[in-house]
């Protein structure tokens, strides 16, 4: 029996300066987006729900760096950071979460559906557990016709608990999908601890069960996940099946919606203050100062550009028209 | 007991639950986000802090599993009531509504019995999307060996949870978002309102409206519009899905001659398609023309607002059919209309209108 | 192209599968006992020898997972046929094919397709008992996206099944268990059957019956017999319950005047009250009398033999119905009936009619 | 991290010899009432799917025997041989699998659906899967009301595959449950070996990913699966939550139906054998000879009273009358 067991990322010295500087603002233009969406929420023009992944940008941007353009991403409820990290459209984006024509499926699903499957962001589905099997499937279309690309399936700590998880573990290493399975652990399910939900044991061990390799990093850290994933992956394209990973990280914010919500009882502000101080996005730019890739002007200057980036996003979704009752109908059948 | 208190739908619901707690050791709740700050959109607040975790039990992200496990639980001379916030994850537990559920009663030649709650939300608006609107309650309504429920009122969704949770049936218990502020007229204490099927919210003479849960509101208040203009509705809140006793609807058609069905979920075998299909064949004679179906259009929710109008009835849709089939006259008509408009003014489309706060 | 071969139901489905797989590549067939001796009820005979065990995939036991892995691979080009044994089990994979098969491409505002089959068997009989001989079709014909399909000849499986199979959207192919051994003329090689709905299956006047599947068949013995006795009955093979296209259905109902439906699931919110509504809406001046619905009583299929007498429409049923209906001579039906009686003699009730191994 | 490894269970000497030849005789009971369909199937009055245990008998008669008459069960498609260990009514059984008015539920489901609640056979459901989550929430309800009593859930090596399965194992683990998960291995489903279903890990891993001990034993040794379920139950009494139970074993017939079917190809006539050399009756015989428990006209008299019994109940099957139609709608609503 020859399951690999859970080890640390190689945390070697193989990852370049240019990629560790883009880890950094490929995190920070995640954040500021999704910064801008909680501040202009309460304006109540993006009428629909909106799961925030501020706090842990990491294991998107580490992850779907570790990916090539060609491979695919499946993600949940909470899936802009996926969606930016894999580089969707931002501006598609916006309008998608502002209801509008130009958004990135017209409207159709808002900010728990985004897609831009010309990027490899296939789809978003907000059933927990419910594209995992999609992801799986897709790793099979691509093993069936002899393609390397990589599927990834993004979920969330809860999807562990879901059935679909395992029946589609068991599958994908029986027949050695390209998949992997990446599990961002933030401890909660809504308002529910993981200890409320799971009994205690390593998260990893859901992996032996299917015979599965696990691999276990600090979702905080951008360059561990990146290790971690691209050892994933390329195991994958070496035909050797499926890795679960496992990451655990934390959101800030509420589970749905731009405010914060350590008030109302079910965590503690010390709990959030702590994994704070963990920032992904403070962590790396402490990492880059003190290895000098990093010069405050140069910062200064790329963050100016993704803020202008931003800001043009936004007018252009709030600018644009509405989608139209017209097209609502369209597309029921191919 | 003091009938004029006015208290809002989901507090109903929260009453309910805590007087069926307080009554019965063996009732217990189970569901995700029910013992949370954020209780199940306001159903369940406070009723962990008052009965404890083991009377409301929050549960892993399992939906099929913990259906079992609730009929399980059931069959074993518990109580439970389950909550899922969207009817979409209860499809993945059908295949133990259908299969255990609805027939371990039959199937055990009457030994087992089932005395489960499971109370599915279904609903709209705020850009839910797709795959958190829609309305599958004819999916469940088609199985014999269920109850299936679904209240309008205020009153009645407390007296009919009672009614579920004491009945030794499996009952789904369907609860449209939209009503969750709706107020009404809600009697303190313990009591039953039996699930024997629809009742007249409307006295009319002059077309027969059956509608349920929102649309319900929405018909009452079609009717009274069209009384403004001089036509009477009668309005038929269905409430019992299953057991199906259409007898009050009957009733109405022989009297008014024509039926307008309005459904929450899609038209096409859909709940209105039974409604007909039964008036077509009980009140033959007595229909005066064709029944007419109304529902959201055949195609998925659009989370967008911008594509929403036009999507769900409402009144003013069900106030244009009926002048069409009244033949009413299109001044009046549209006086009617006007009023609608005039309440509604620049509402946005997607929350409940304000008008339908209540007290009903 | 000789067109007088005669094959049954299930080598018309295996014919299919095996043209579409060397068709074209992106076809594959995914299932749980398809790749083995059973070979699905032999409708996959000798398919992995021929195709191998990439193309005829015997999975797991993982409905649910299986059902959106192949949903996966639909959106990512391939065109997968999944296999059901049971429409229980296809229960579990509801929340797949609801959420995600029938609601990729809208969702996707037309980008992604989903080219999925799911053939799912419906049936009866040898004491399957309340768990394994459900028809529950009416509960995937409710969802927009998704399209279903319900043949009742064997040529027409063949090439409905390669027609779904073309098809770019998810299709609900449902085999009632009892047409696998049913014969009819059915043409080699490779062509479709256009999924447009219903076929009258046998021309009358003097009443339309609208039936599905194995129904369609105890139809048509009951409209010979009724032909002997003098009542012109047409039958209306409905074909596609979604999306539905009841043009010939009307256009029947206008020269008849009278219809009944006969369902293979439960009448309460199942395929006949679609066809009831619809028709009491569109042909309302034609009726002559009230639509009649026939169909399994109210209630979980039991499984001995001894309680099953009764429990499914029959052409003897309709027979009496339509007599009925129709007010034919009681003498007359009398003789009809004792036809009937005389071609099932001591047949058993729970294994299929050889009455209807066909050729048809 | 204390999840008890799994580990062989302890053959003592704690076996009494009673039990030892209860052993025995229960397992020939139910070979001797199987074989007794197996004998009458053809002549086509079962008329219902039949799913014989032959070759199975020591683990439903291992477990059942660690019970107490309180404790509860619930079995699947394959029940004939869980049913009579726990004691249901052998002439109520018959007459079901008949068609008779008076089986066990009337004749309304059938062999898959054998059920004797008062003997704590609760419920047979033919779906793979479908009754775990009842055995899970009849021990739930036992431990709401501080009851005593275990709950067994039977089924077979493809329940593994199936989602609820897993959702299951996690709440019952994480509710310490008492609740015994016992999976039948017999290398099948249907015609499908275990290799062509899953990856190849060891079964009991499936116990790791939801924090669960697991055991496991020689599915054709009576005593071992025993001892296995004693230790599990008494976990499950002290408080301490669910157990796995793993028992390889072998099916010797076809999958459904009586009769033998090695020569249709998936599976070899020599591998049949070789299970068929570790008959679980034959090995419990032998061991009983050689402990000098057993003499053979003690045994003779034995049998020829288990077979008058076994006799007498189809005798009964068959001549009491069907079930009627007029009863068929009955019970549909309590
Ligand atoms: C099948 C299903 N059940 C319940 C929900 C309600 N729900 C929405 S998000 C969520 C929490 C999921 O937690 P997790 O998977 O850890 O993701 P996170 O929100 O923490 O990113 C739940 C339970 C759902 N969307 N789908
Ligand atoms: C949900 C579901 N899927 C498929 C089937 C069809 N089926 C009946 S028995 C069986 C084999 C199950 O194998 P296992 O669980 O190992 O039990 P065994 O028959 O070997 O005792 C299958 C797949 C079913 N009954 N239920
Ligand atoms: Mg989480
Ligand atoms: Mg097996």
């Amino acid at each position: 029996m020859a399951i690999p067991d859970i080890k640390p990322p190689n945390t070697g010295p193989d990852v370049s300066s240019d990629l560790l500087l883009k880890f950094y603002f490929e995190m920070l233009r995640v954040r500021l987006v999704e910064e801008g969406i909680a501040d202009r929420y309460s304006e109540q023009e993006m009428r629909c729900p909106v799961h925030l992944s501020i706090g842990q940008e990491a294991v998107a941007v580490g992850a779907c760096q570790a990916l090539q353009p060609r491979d695919k991403v499946f993600s949940t409820h909470r899936c802009h950071a996926h969606y930016l990290a894999k580089a969707g459209d931002l501006k598609r984006m916006l309008a998608e979460i502002y209801g509008k024509a130009a958004g990135c499926i017209g409207g159709r699903g808002g900010s728990m559906h985004l897609m831009d499957p010309d990027k490899g962001m296939i789809a978003s589905i907000p059933l927990v557990g419910s594209s995992i099997p999609l992801a799986a499937g897709s790793a099979l279309a691509d093993q069936r016709t002899g393609s390397d690309r990589v599927t990834v399936a993004f979920f969330g700590d809860a999807a562990l608990e879901e059935g679909v998880f395992h029946e589609c573990g068991n599958f994908a290493a029986l027949r050695r999908l390209p998949v992997l399975f990446v599990c961002e652990n933030n401890l909660y399910s809504v308002y529910t601890h993981l200890d409320d939900r799971q009994p205690k044991r390593p998260l990893t061990e859901v992996a032996r069960a299917h015979g599965m390799p696990a691999l276990a990093g600090d979702g905080n850290d951008v360059v561990a996940v990146y290790q971690a994933t691209r050892e994933a992956v390329e195991r994958a394209r070496r035909g050797e099946g499926p890795t679960f990973l496992l990451f655990d990280t934390y959101r800030w914010r509420e589970h749905c919606g731009p405010n914060y919500d350590n008030d109302i009882g079910y965590r503690s502000e010390s709990e959030y203050l702590e994994w704070r101080e963990r920032c992904p996005i403070a962590h790396q730019r402490r990492l880059l100062f003190e290895a000098g890739l990093l010069d405050p002007d140069q910062e200064e200057a790329r963050i100016a550009k993704i803020r202008a980036e931003i800001d043009a996003a936004f007018a252009f979704a709030k600018s644009t028209p509405l989608a139209d009752p017209s097209q609502a109908s369209d597309h029921v059948y191919a | 007991m003091p009938d004029d208190r006015v208290i809002t739908f989901g507090e109903a619901i929260r009453e309910g639950l805590i007087e069926a707690l307080a009554r019965d050791e063996a009732v217990f709740l189970m569901g995700e986000g029910i013992a949370d700050p954020s209780s199940f959109w306001g159903t369940t607040a406070g009723v962990v802090e008052r009965f404890g975790p083991d009377r409301v039990m929050e549960m892993p992200v399992a939906e099929n599993g913990m259906t079992g496990v609730a009929i399980g639980a059931a069959m074993a001379g518990q109580r439970p009531v389950i909550s899922l916030h969207r009817v979409e994850f209860a499809l993945l537990a059908i295949e133990q509504i259908v299969n255990n559920a609805a027939k371990a009663h039959y199937l055990s030649n009457g030994y087992h019995k089932v005395p489960l709650v499971i109370r599915i939300v279904i609903g709209r608006g705020w850009g839910q999307g797709p795959e958190h609107a829609q309305s599958l309650e004819s999916v469940f309504a088609h199985i014999p060996g269920l109850k299936v429920v679904m209240p309008t009122f205020a009153s009645e969704a407390k007296g009919m949870l009672i009614a579920a949770i004491e009945d030794d049936n499996p009952v789904i218990f369907i609860e449209h978002r939209w009503l969750y502020n709706v107020a009404g007229h809600v009697p303190e204490g313990y009591y039953r309102q039996p699930l024997n099927g629809p009742k007249v919210a409307v006295k009319g003479r002059d077309v027969t409206i059956v509608a349920s849960a929102y649309m319900t509101l929405e018909a009452v208040r079609a009717a009274k519009v069209l009384e403004d203009i001089g036509c009477s509705a009668e309005v038929i809140d269905l409430r019992v899905l299953r057991p199906l006793n259409l007898g009050p609807v009957y009733r109405s058609v022989q009297k008014t001659g024509r039926l307008v069905t309005v459904d929450t979920g899609w038209v096409q075998y859909g709940i209105g398609a039974e409604v007909v299909a039964r008036v077509a064949s009980e009140c033959f004679e007595a229909l005066k023309s064709p029944p007419l179906r109304l529902g959201p259009p055949d195609h998925p929710t659009p989370s967008s607002r911008g594509l929403i109008p036009g999507f769900y009835p409402d009144g003013d849709r069900i106030v244009q059919e009926v002048g069409k089939l009244l033949a009413i006259d299109p001044e009046r008509l549209k006086a009617g209309r006007r009023t609608l408009a005039e309440q509604r003014r620049d509402l946005p489309i997607d929350t409940p209108d304000p008008f339908f706060k209540g007290p009903f």
